[in-house]
């Protein structure tokens, strides 16, 4: 069932808000505190707003369970390919080969206290995106199903 | 010194209204009147604690111009509003579910959602 | 090679190719001796029908011995440990665990004081 | 000195949590003391110096273990030694 | 009966892990060679200002991906548990 | 200035504490979910002062998580004691 | 006087946590009990790695002093996503066995023993 | 399309504000505003059924946004100290009447009744419990009831606060 | 070419099921067809692996395998001061014998399987679930860094209760389910505990680390008997076993037959954390005396409450835990032992060897019977003995297949269960006498344990509710017949391989300088 309107409509107002912090959380895993899978469980948790605020039925359309599970998978998938990426040139698993090579993710930062850059880090900002990817379809998925275990029972 | 002041009274005010809430929360007869204590009272103390930080951090600023600063004050905005909202619509939720689960306002005079929920 | 080498263990050898070629010894020494035996059995006549004390013999079914028949006697003399042992195993989770923490709790007393 | 004292007093609400959960026979309230558990935990490691860990602690114990556990009892019963 | 067997298992127990305060100190490690490592030379091999980041994702990497695959994991075993059941999968069950 | 803000954080978590009174004494779900609100609230509050003590401005990153996140359990509780769910 | 509260309490939790999963019956408590007893764990990994005076393993542009210990903490994280999926995990055995069985009081789920 | 430039927008600023501090472009530094802008994209395109399921745009006027600080720092902030304060005296002494009454508001929109509401309910005091769908009518808990407002089948909103006309204010925000 | 897949090995081992895992939810929406070839393809490259690494490691010695450095091979970088920092993957003797065990068990349950389970629901997770289990195996058994070993028991647990709980529809496989997990979480986070032991006093989470600078203080040993206890309940030694019947029995055929795997590398876990981490520091007497008190009682309680079952595979399982008390007893008298040069040489190694070789052993023979019980429910729906009977008629192939199981399981010549068995005997014998005698008591009311299953189930006329059984389907005998000849073999060839697998395996969990130096070099 739903909860009141003034519920719906503020999930509604948090959902996106949710989100972008959530991926500020994952981008700047590498300078803040936080990263891919703190940043993908505020993701998940904005969408448990939205989920708890409408009905099931409601959201069903909306954030799907396959596209969610699709999700995980392309996520694990990027994260595994990024550390095989290392394999490939000639290097072990996990390398991270990107880290002061000027190129993408590949500035270096000086030793000691900074502000920080975004674009540092080599390849561990693309394992966080991975990984928030991952635990973003994860988590909501599990939520998914356990309610969908619930809507079943009331059915029978 | 001015800063300093500020930062003081509002964590005065901020102290004073969380601790009150804590106690209306302990003192008052039913679920309802313990909301208006708690909820309110507590988001509105918090957010001058917070505002006693954002204070600090503009007054910081002035003083250095050191950028992080003002990340702070940014930050602490957010979550005071963040906090407020949220407060906000989760007492309203669980008045509403306290009051769809049967619980009445115990000593009141009306109710008008006895017609809606009897 | 050492393909075909003995087993060493420890105090004694095994060799499974010599106790199979044993085996392949004793089963054609068998196989003879059976060779001698009586061949004088007709098929589909009563000499090879069953003969149970002139008693009809049963349906096919009843025949088979079921599995809870076997070993009762077995069973009925270590009545004692059985009664012991199996009401142990009482399918509530939580004595699986306390039986867990028991067995951590004693080796703490065995490792660490004893030692 | 008073951060000192702050971490006794979080530890000690830490442990008066965990026996509520052990305590209460209501199931919504033992999850309730859970998510005050969780949220004091997750205190507790900030305190400690890890906010990686506290926001993951937030995240998941107070948020969204929380959530499933209260979806769980719905699907099952709410008190504790109670049949069909 | 079995209330004092509990009770006695759990005060080994405590008596077992109260040896970790007793010998253990707090906020003074014994060693800590592999940590001043990583805290030395993490921000210079992986340009990575958060060491703890650092950690996850290039030194312990692997660990990392074990994590993610143990949520997979949970997540394909709770599909299993609420998928829907085919016609003809009938069991008779012990 | 910094010197104000730790005995402000120490009173909050003592009022975490005595919170806690309520959610032990009930009676009603309801009641203990407002303790539990409240309890969120304070904590987000000592976060940030605790932020501010420590001189690490990104520990407040955590403070707005927890403004945020702690709205979903609090929102699960009222919609299952409101039988919603 | 205080000098290992932590570790204290690690152990006090750990033991409450141990003692809900086996005196409690009730399943969903059991798992509470498991959840608590995850997070003494993890307590214990991070009062490993504190320093005396440290700060969180993160440079900005604070003033960097001494640095708690960062391999505890990406040890934590990880337990707490094991947690996490071990819970939800749990949980969906318990809902399934209360739709078969109708009940979830380990006393009566014993239809397997001997 | 208007509703995925209208959450593009909002998001964006809202990275930007987590993101202030950061660089020399004005707070900003050049990765971080390429960034945000891909980031927004991605909310963008999530979200903006949920943000904007109402098709109403009004709200999207700079103006109007503009007005909210002002009325959340002016008339607002009074308010809530003022109830405050009252409240803290009735923790104190223990005097309270309360009530569930039905208060009556002339606004339409969601965004508008959902503001009101939520200043009702930060406002001590006063507590929404529920809302009528359909006519918008909020049912409020209040602290102490004025004597006569009990008999009242509706209480027009403008009466629960003492000073400012909040629901005028709302009207002028959201519609 | 060749030297990139020697050189990756270890990583590829994780790599490729974890890549089919991955993927697999996706594959199965298009067919069923195009899932299983996927999933044997992926086995198929898995096994390859498994097997190329271990006759590398065979004939070049212990393999290491740094994760994220830049050369795979540099496991101390030159500026740590002679630390190793990252996870390194160290593949000795043991290790490969446990990969090789888990990839034949692997691959032959997957053929299996996949004609087994063909008529079921949510199959794509079913062999997701597999290929994770697969993966935690290869893990947990390469591993040499002990918080990664944590992770990938996390992994092993989690998929093997999702697989055992897979028939929800009459909720005893979920109950058998909640039961091991519940168990293995908490003995999970008490390995967690000791892991974090280590790390308060050694500031290391390798075990080469940990082992050099090990010193057995009060700390270490409550660390021990944390992690011993929890991984010996995982192996399902009594008076822990009580998972291991329920869990056995309600999981689908194939995967029990992985279970037996997964508890061995447990097993494993076990042993390389008293050989390798410990060695002599600790007290090798007592600790040697309670592993083999465990394996004794493993084995007495095993077999006796294996008689009086009703349900094959409950039957089975009781034996399982019977067969895992002969590895503990053989690999503790190895134990009891260790430091004492004389009496290693005499008995010592031989006892290991035969514990060792019995690992192996009962992999291959527990898996064959499980199999074959799979085989005949899936022909006749029940697991009752009291219903069977009479099923010798129809089901040739699955009747030899099981007599070849139940003779080597009872330990009877030529069959590799005698030779693993006698190695046992003899070097017990040599310890202490009267535990042979158990151990040969204990072999020979096994026989009889299986005389009666055979009886119940082949012997006999056949009966009238099951004329129209056919024998089990092509893909199903061929998997087992995988099994079965690899029985065989090892039964015929034990000096073999014991020469060439086991003798090593045995030496180098014995050796821990040796597993010291191919990490931390020299020394």
């Amino acid at each position: 069932m739903r909860m009141s309107k003034l519920v719906r409509t503020g999930a509604d107002l948090l959902y996106p808000f949710a989100l972008i912090f959530g991926l500020y959380i994952i981008l700047h895993g590498h300078l803040t505190p936080g990263g891919g899978f703190q940043g993908g469980a505020v993701v998940a948790t904005g969408a448990a707003i939205v989920i708890v605020a409408w009905a099931y039925e409601d959201v069903a359309g909306m954030i799907r369970k396959v596209t969610m599970k699709a999700q995980e998978s392309a996520g694990l998938l990027l994260f595994i390919g990024t550390a095989a990426l290392a394999l490939g040139l000639g290097y072990a698993f996990f390398t991270n080969v990107l880290a002061n090579s000027g190129s993408l993710f590949g500035l270096s930062v000086p030793f000691g206290p900074n502000p920080g850059e975004l674009n540092t880090a080599g390849v561990i900002p693309i394992m966080n995106i991975a990984v928030g990817i991952e635990v973003w379809g994860g988590l909501t998925v599990i939520l998914l199903y356990l309610l969908s275990g619930l809507k079943k029972e009331e059915g029978s | 010194m001015i800063a300093d002041i500020l930062v003081l009274a509002c964590l005065a005010v901020g102290t004073f209204f969380n601790a009150l809430g804590i106690v209306g929360l302990l003192r008052f007869p039913d679920v309802y009147t313990r909301m208006h204590a708690t909820t309110k009272m507590t988001t509105f103390g918090s957010v001058f604690t917070a505002l006693a930080v954002i204070i600090y951090g503009g007054a910081s600023w002035l003083g250095t111009t050191d950028s992080q600063y003002v990340i702070l004050a940014v930050h602490t905005l957010i979550a005071a509003v963040a906090l407020a909202f949220t407060n906000a619509l989760g007492s309203h939720a669980i008045a509403r579910g306290a009051r769809r689960s049967g619980i009445r306002p115990a000593p009141a005079v009306v109710d008008r959602l006895e017609e809606v929920y009897p | 090679m050492d393909l075909f080498a003995s087993l060493s263990t420890g105090t004694g050898y095994w060799n499974p190719l010599a106790w199979l070629l044993a085996t392949v010894v004793a089963a054609v020494i068998v196989y003879l001796i059976w060779r001698r035996g009586e061949s004088g059995y007709k098929k589909g006549t009563a000499q090879t029908t069953p003969f149970i004390s002139g008693n009809p013999e049963p349906a096919k079914g009843m025949v088979h011995v079921r599995a809870s028949n076997l070993y009762w006697g077995y069973l009925d003399a270590l009545k004692g440990y059985y009664d012991l042992i199996v009401p142990a195993h009482t399918g509530v989770v939580n004595d699986y665990l306390l039986w867990y923490l028991g067995v951590t709790a004693a080796l703490i007393i065995v490792v660490v004081v004893f030692v | 000195m008073i951060e000192m004292l702050v971490h006794l007093l979080v530890i000690a609400g830490l442990i008066a949590s965990a026996l509520l959960v052990y305590w209460f026979r209501d199931l919504l309230a033992a999850t309730l003391s859970a998510g005050i558990f969780s949220f004091l935990i997750s205190l507790e490691f900030y305190i400690l110096q890890a906010p990686d860990v506290a926001i993951s602690q937030a995240a998941i114990g107070a948020g969204l273990t929380t959530a499933i556990f209260i979806v769980a009892i719905r699907a099952t019963n709410r008190y504790e030694g109670g049949g069909s | 009966m079995k209330r004092g067997l509990v009770l006695l298992i759990f005060v080994i127990l405590a008596g077992g892990l109260l040896l970790i305060p007793a010998l253990l100190d707090f906020g003074v490690p014994a060693f800590s060679d592999m940590d001043d490592y990583f805290l030395k030379n993490g921000q210079e091999q992986t340009a990575a200002n958060n060491i703890v980041t650092a950690v996850v994702f290039d030194y312990r990497g692997f660990d990392t991906l074990g994590e993610s695959v143990v949520l997979f994991t949970a997540v394909v075993g709770v599909g299993l548990m609420f998928r829907h059941m085919l016609k003809e999968e009938e069991y008779e069950d012990e | 200035m910094i010197g104000y803000f730790s005995p402000v954080a120490f009173i909050l978590v003592a009022l975490v504490c005595l919170a806690m009174v309520r959610l032990v004494r009930g009676p009603t779900p309801a009641d203990r979910a407002v303790a539990v609100d409240t309890v969120n609230t304070l904590i987000v509050a000592v976060l940030i002062l605790l932020g501010v003590v420590y001189r690490q401005i990104i520990f407040i990153d955590v403070a707005i998580v927890y403004a945020l996140l702690s709205f979903v359990s609090t929102l699960f509780i009222a919609k299952y004691i409101g039988g919603e769910l | 006087m205080f000098w290992n509260l932590p570790f204290i309490a690690v152990v006090t939790l750990g033991l409450i946590g141990l003692a809900t999963v086996v005196t409690k019956k009730n399943l969903i408590k059991i798992f509470l009990g498991i959840n608590i007893f995850e997070a003494a764990v993890n307590l214990f990994l991070i009062s490993l790695g504190y320093r005396e005076g440290g700060i969180a393993p993160i440079f900005t542009s604070a003033p960097s002093t001494e640095m708690v210990m960062a391999t505890p903490q990406a040890l934590t994280l990880t337990s707490i996503v094991i947690g996490v999926a071990t819970s939800a995990l749990l949980l969906s055995f318990a809902v399934i066995i209360w739709k078969k069985y109708g009940t979830i009081d380990t006393d009566q789920i014993r239809r397997l023993r001997e | 399309m208007i509703a995925f430039f209208v959450t593009f927008l909002l998001v964006f600023c809202i990275y930007l504000l987590l993101t202030a501090g950061s660089g020399t472009i004005g707070f900003w530094s050049a990765s971080e505003l390429i960034a945000g802008a891909g980031l927004s994209i991605v909310v963008a395109g999530i979200t903006r059924k949920f943000l904007c399921r109402s098709n109403n745009y009004r709200m999207a006027n700079p103006l109007r946004l503009l007005l909210i600080p002002i009325y959340i720092l002016g008339p607002f902030l009074i308010e809530v100290t003022v109830a405050n304060i009252d409240v803290a005296g009735r923790v104190i002494t223990g005097r309270i009447r309360p009530g569930i009454i039905r208060v009556s508001s002339d606004l339409k929109t969601d965004l508008g009744i959902f503001m009101l509401a939520n200043s009702i309910t930060l406002t001590p005091g006063t507590i929404t419990v529920d809302i009528d769908e359909k006519t918008h009518d909020l049912f409020i808990h209040k602290i102490n009831i004025a004597p006569g407002d009990e008999e009242k089948a509706t209480v027009p909103a403008r009466e629960l606060f003492s000073f400012a006309d909040i629901p005028a204010w709302i009207r002028r925000i959201a519609e | 070419m060749n030297g990139f897949l020697m050189t990756n090995a270890p990583a590829l081992l994780i790599m490729l099921p974890l890549i089919g895992a991955f993927v697999t939810p996706f594959i199965g929406r298009i067919s069923p067809r195009v899932r299983s070839a996927w999933v044997i393809l992926i086995m198929t490259l898995t096994t390859l692996t498994a097997l190329l690494l271990a006759s590398d490691v065979f004939l070049n010695g212990t393999q290491i395998y740094v994760f994220g450095a830049a050369d795979p091979d540099l496991a101390i970088p030159p500026d740590s001061g002679g630390i190793p920092i990252r996870i390194i993957f160290t593949v000795d003797a043991m290790s490969a014998l446990m990969q090789v065990i888990g990839a034949i068990t692997g691959f032959a349950v997957l053929l299996y399987s996949i004609s087994a389970d063909r008529i079921h629901s949510g199959l794509e997770s079913f062999y997701t679930l597999f290929l994770l289990m697969i993966a935690g195996i290869m893990g947990m058994v390469s591993t040499g860094d002990l918080f990664n070993f944590f992770v990938f028991l996390e992994i092993l647990s989690i998929s093997s209760a999702g697989l055992i709980a897979y028939r929800i529809d009459g909720g005893l496989a979920v109950e058998a389910a909640l039961k091991y997990f519940v168990l293995s979480t908490i003995g999970a986070m008490v390995i967690l505990i000791g892991i974090g032991i280590y790390y308060g006093e050694y500031n290391a989470l390798n075990i080469a680390v940990i082992a050099s600078r090990m010193q057995f203080t009060l700390l270490d040993q409550i660390a021990l008997v944390l992690i011993i206890a929890a991984l010996a309940m995982k192996c399902g030694s009594v008076p822990m076993h009580f998972w291991t019947p329920d869990a056995y029995s309600m999981a689908p055929s194939s995967i029990t037959a992985m279970l037996v795997v997964a508890s061995q590398a447990s097993l494993y876990g076990l042993f390389r954390v008293v050989f390798t981490l410990y060695n002599v520091t600790l007290n090798a007497m007592t600790v040697g005396w309670i592993i083999i008190i465990l394996g004794v009682l493993s084995m007495v309680v095993g077999v006796t409450m294996a008689i009086p079952q009703k349900n094959v595979k409950r039957l089975m399982a009781y034996h399982a835990i019977s067969q895992t008390g002969y590895m503990l007893l053989g690999v503790g008298v190895g134990l009891a032992v260790l430091g004492n040069q004389p009496l290693m040489e005499s008995f010592g190694y031989i006892a290991m060897e035969g514990g060792i070789f019995h690992i192996i052993n009962h992999a291959m023979y527990k898996g064959l019977l499980f199999l074959t019980a799979g085989a005949i429910f899936f022909r006749i729906g029940t697991y009752n003995l009291n219903k069977m009977g009479g099923l010798g008629h129809s089901m040739k192939y699955t009747m030899i297949f099981f007599i070849i199981g139940a003779l080597a399981i009872a330990g009877i010549p030529p069959l590799n269960g005698f030779a693993s068995k006698l190695m046992i005997y003899e070097s017990v014998f040599a310890f202490n006498p009267v535990l042979a005698v158990i151990a040969m008591v204990v072999s020979i009311l096994t026989l009889a344990s299986f005389v009666k299953v055979f009886h119940s189930i082949f012997m006999g006329p056949k009966l009238p509710e099951y004329e129209t059984v056919q024998e089990a389907p092509v893909p199903m005998l061929i998997g087992m017949g995988v099994l079965a000849a690899i029985v065989i073999l090892f039964g015929l060839f034990p000096q073999s391989v014991v020469n060439g697998l086991i003798a090593p395996a045995a030496h180098a969990l014995a050796d821990q300088s040796g597993y010291i130096a191919a990490v931390l070099g020299g020394a």
